[in-house]
């Protein structure tokens, strides 16, 4: 049963970026982890416990992004350097970033994370990769920035002008499948975007990998609350990352959400 | 997907068509997750406990993973019975799966309201989880500490269902024969055993706080196997009623253990966070091989402990 | 041989020049063997229970190991107080630690007149094992099951020595910290805890037989770490005398874990059959590196869970 | 804590030979466990367990001779083809067979057992063996009996007149010291046989293994009950094997070992 990564270890936070709105937390977990971009973590600050994906992973430093959305979130970016933070991890499945030679990234809001983390991996790896990216504002993406001029296209996209396109994300699909040689995609993002990209995609007939979010009370499988209906695959250990394939038969996917005590939410 | 390996285990009145049983709190939220673990492999499956009234559980961190099981204080959170009815009706539909409706109540009343509730339900069976550690601070010792406490849930909730009344019992007091046989004697049809041990606590060396919001948690996993192996013998020299044994069962011998011990089926909970819910089915299938080789019935496992 | 790792920590009246008492019940038959012990690291040392009468003990086996520690039902073997007093003897002579003479007896009057018997003992102080799960049938319920059973032990012998009188609890009784008060209120100047969990059982696959010769034994090691540690801090939050704190102790993380919640020294039992009884030395060594590194005492970590 | 020779496991018999005093039980293990000689198993019949070294281990078949001595043993020797038998090893650790070429090995009793395992070891790995083994009678030794030939040399003593040589092996060890080259010697067997053996090879300076039987309770090394006096050694687990100069310091080694409820009994 020596499934360690199933176990939480505190780290100290050796380095933070971002601001009050949206804080990357670094933490030296050392070199013998095995971190893939899909993956995710629970961070437990002060006994308040999320799941994160990874938004960098490189010479055993390990970062995570976290958009302050409510409660717990709100506690956690303003932690400090030097502090603990409870780290349950690597948890989940991550993209398939080996099978194909070209892929188009999308990520939309704090979405961006793993995306963020795929393109400096597919870089590495020396494949092909597009990046499309929106948020609501442009602080929210500057820390993806770096990404400009080492991928192979990478546009953003805000919902307010203080970038250079305003507008979803979702708008530049087209354009990039049309003239680019796309073997599959990769999606994070608000589920609305998700689909609506799907949507876009349909005459294309590309492969297509979605990251799911799901409430998590455990993240280790066990307690049923990121559960999909129809497919009745859990998020956090069958995913978060999805074949649209499988995706599509999920009844739930880009409709409705539970809550944490399991009541339907719609989107 | 692989065939499922099927079978026929009669438990009293009740005749499951695969082995294993999905513990109450696992995977136990929505009807497609539980219909999902019945359909890869498990013979019955064991809703989240549920209330009467709705009740939120404990805030997250709800599970803490050690190296030899884990410890939870998810709480008992409950979407209520209408919510539940609705899950389990999904079950019933997509399934052939034994459905057992875990039921929880802060009072004898509170118990006895909620099965009420649950009169017209599509359910094989009901169990009363007189056994939840985690709510101890909140309701004071559970009603499985003692036989005259257990035997007083039965009794007011007997008459109220004319389904199969299963008790789930606690490793945390001692003599649970001795409960046990006070829950037959009150009109129980079978007993679950056992719930968490404990419970425990993990703390942060760097944070210095215990992992849990709740800060303890009822113990599961491979760590309580031979506890749960000792109740489940000690259940099965008491009373005549059938067993649904767990507690670490996490492979194939584990859960001969358990039913040598006396279980007439086995239940899972925490191996599926090792195992996926494939579990079951792998363990059904290694049973089968197990008696084929041994060249004996399923119906002679069952205590063949007690009779060495 | 490698340098041992020293301290001075207040236990009560009593001082430890090195963290780690070695569990009663583990290598205490003979005193070289205990010197060992202490000569290879541990600060104190517990002989296996005593008692007035000779007692054979259970037959082999007596111990089973499992994947996450071990069953035992050594039972109670005892070579009666005197062959005992000599092997504390060669303990004294042989090293620095503290000498702690666990005692066990059936009845209250047993107890008192074993400890009388150690009157000349050149011992430091005395653990009454109130708690040996694998003697119930024998003698019925232990007397660590209630406050009152306890502090009856506890009243009954508190003037038949001026040792230090520390009392051995079980995991297996609900209400740890009633238990404790109760026995500090009667005179105790200390409370070791805990004793093994269950009791527990093995079944073999083949024969169906439970796998120890007394079919039952309390599990020890790994697997109870988390019902330690929330043991030690139930006892902590009710009493004011110290705690030696053990259970599952197998590295340094979980010694911090066991002092953290309250254990004033930290106990081992189980980890020597993985790791032998440099493990003492080891995890000492761990708790200066971590406590430099944190720029923290010794003494802020006892109990600090209860602080945050 | 993955220490699966720690645990018990059942295995049927395979296979029997000897007679009523004493039986040799075949088990197969498989070919993953790594079986040295001087290893021991804790031999569970019917629950009742104690120590037997290893005689016989080759292609995962695992041989344990068992001399009928006391209660346990009596009904050991009697088990059948089929039955299970609960087996916990192996533990302890093993002869030094690697570090020297040529050896001599002395086996009493039912001491032939690891003896007997060790000669064939040796022969395997390409080493001199010399052999001698005594016993009450012929019968007792002849499951050694195809060492003849293979070992470099082998003589048997017995304390009755069945076999060729009537006496006790250590009469044979100023013979074969004297003749061959020897590096290092191998015992197991009575105390009193190891002893005079010992003072026997007081004026060659060779390098001397012994290997211990004390009253054991649990083979783990943790009850206690095998500790030996002054050195504060386990015979479970830091033996059975100790080298002579390990062993020269207790104060017990041929004087007197401990009962089940740890009283002194002298030799
Ligand atoms: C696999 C996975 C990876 C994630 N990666 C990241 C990441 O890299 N960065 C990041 O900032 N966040 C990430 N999240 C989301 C993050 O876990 C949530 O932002 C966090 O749970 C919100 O907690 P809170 O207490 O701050 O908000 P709450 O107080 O719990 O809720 C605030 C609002 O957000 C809504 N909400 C909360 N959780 C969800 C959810 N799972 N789905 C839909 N709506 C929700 C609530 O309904 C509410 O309206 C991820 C989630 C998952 C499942
Ligand atoms: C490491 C080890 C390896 C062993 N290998 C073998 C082996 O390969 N084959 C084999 O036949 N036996 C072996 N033995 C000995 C075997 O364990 C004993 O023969 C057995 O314990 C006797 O059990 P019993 O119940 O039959 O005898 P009991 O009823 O316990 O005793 C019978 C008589 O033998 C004496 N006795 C029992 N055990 C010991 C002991 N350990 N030392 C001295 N006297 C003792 C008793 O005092 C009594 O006089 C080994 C022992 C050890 C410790
Ligand atoms: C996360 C979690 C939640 C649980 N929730 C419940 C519950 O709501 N009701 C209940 O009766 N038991 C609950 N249990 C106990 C299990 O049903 C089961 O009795 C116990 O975990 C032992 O089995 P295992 O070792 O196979 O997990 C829960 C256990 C876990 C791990
Ligand atoms: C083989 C064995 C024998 C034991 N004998 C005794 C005993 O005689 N008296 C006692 O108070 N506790 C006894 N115990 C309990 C230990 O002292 C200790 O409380 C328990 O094992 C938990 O610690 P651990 O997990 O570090 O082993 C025994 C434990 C074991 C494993
Ligand atoms: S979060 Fe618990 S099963 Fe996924
Ligand atoms: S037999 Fe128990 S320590 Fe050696």
């Amino acid at each position: 049963m020596c499934s360690t990564n199933l176990i939480e270890k505190s780290y100290k936070i050796i380095k933070i970026s971002g601001d009050e709105n949206q804080r990357t937390l670094f933490f030296d977990i050392g070199m013998k982890e095995n971190v893939l971009p899909g993956q995710f973590y629970m961070l437990n600050y002060n006994v308040s416990q999320k799941p994160f994906s990874v938004s960098h992973f490189e010479n055993g430093i390990l970062g995570i992004t976290i958009l302050k959305r409510g409660e717990a979130t709100s506690k956690m970016v303003n932690a400090k350097i030097g502090e603990y933070v409870g780290l349950t991890g690597p948890l989940g499945n991550s993209f398939d970033l080996t099978s194909y030679d070209s892929y188009l990234l999308l990520g939309g809001g704090v979405g961006s994370a793993p995306i963020y983390f795929a393109a400096k991996y597919l870089k590495n790896a020396g494949k092909k990769c597009y990046v499309l990216i929106g948020a609501r504002t442009k602080s929210l993406y500057q820390y993806t920035t770096d990404l400009v001029g080492n991928v192979d296209f990478i546009k953003y996209y805000t919902d307010d002008d203080t970038g250079e396109n305003k507008g979803f994300l979702t708008s530049g699909i087209k354009e990039v499948m049309d003239k680019y040689k796309i073997d599959t995609l990769n999606l994070c993002g608000p589920e609305k975007m998700m689909t609506t990209a799907i949507k876009e995609l349909s005459t294309y007939n590309t492969n297509i990998e979605i990251s799911m979010e799901r409430y998590m009370k455990c993240g280790v499988g066990i307690c049923g609350s990121c559960v999909l209906d129809d497919i009745g695959l859990r998020v956090c250990a069958d995913g978060p990352v999805f074949n649209y394939n499988v995706l599509k038969k999920s009844s739930e996917f880009g409709k409705y959400h539970r809550d944490s005590g399991g009541i339907i939410e719609k989107f | 997907m692989e065939k499922l390996h099927q079978c026929s285990i009669k438990f009293g009145s009740l005749t499951f068509k695969r082995n294993g049983v999905l513990a109450s709190g696992i995977l136990g939220v929505t009807g497609h997750s539980m219909a999902s673990v019945a359909n890869k492999g498990a013979g019955g499956i064991t809703c989240k406990s549920i209330s009467k009234n709705k009740r939120k559980g404990h805030p997250t961190p709800v599970v803490q993973v050690f190296e030899n099981g884990l410890i939870n204080a998810v709480g008992l959170s409950s979407t209520g019975v209408d919510n539940t009815n609705l899950e389990l009706e999904i079950v019933r539909k997509k399934s052939d799966s034994v459905i057992i409706a875990s039921v929880f109540g802060g009072t004898k009343e509170e118990f006895r309201e909620t099965i009420e509730l649950l009169e017209n339900a599509n359910i094989d069976a009901i169990e009363l989880n007189i056994s939840c550690p985690n709510v101890a601070s909140e309701f004071c010792t559970p009603f499985a500490c003692s036989p005259t406490e257990a035997s007083s849930v039965v009794k007011e909730v007997r008459n109220s269902t004319k389904l199969p009344l299963l008790v789930k019992l606690s490793p945390n007091f001692p003599g649970i024969g001795n409960i046990a046989k006070a829950c037959e004697d009150s009109g129980a049809d079978g007993i679950t055993a056992i719930n968490t041990v404990g419970p425990g606590m993990l703390i942060d060396i760097n944070t210095f706080r215990p992992k849990l919001s709740n800060r303890t948690g009822g113990v599961s996993g491979p760590a309580i196997l031979p506890i749960a192996v000792r109740n489940v013998y000690d259940i099965y020299k008491s009373v005549k009623i059938p067993i649904i044994g767990m507690g670490g069962v996490t492979n194939f011998e584990d859960a001969i253990q358990i039913i040598a011990a006396g279980a007439t089926v086995y239940g899972i909970g925490t191996a599926v966070m090792y195992h996926g819910v494939e579990i079951f089915n792998k363990i059904n299938g290694e049973i089968n091989e197990y008696l084929a080789e041994k060249n004996i019935k399923y119906e002679e496992l069952i205590g063949i402990a007690h009779q060495i």
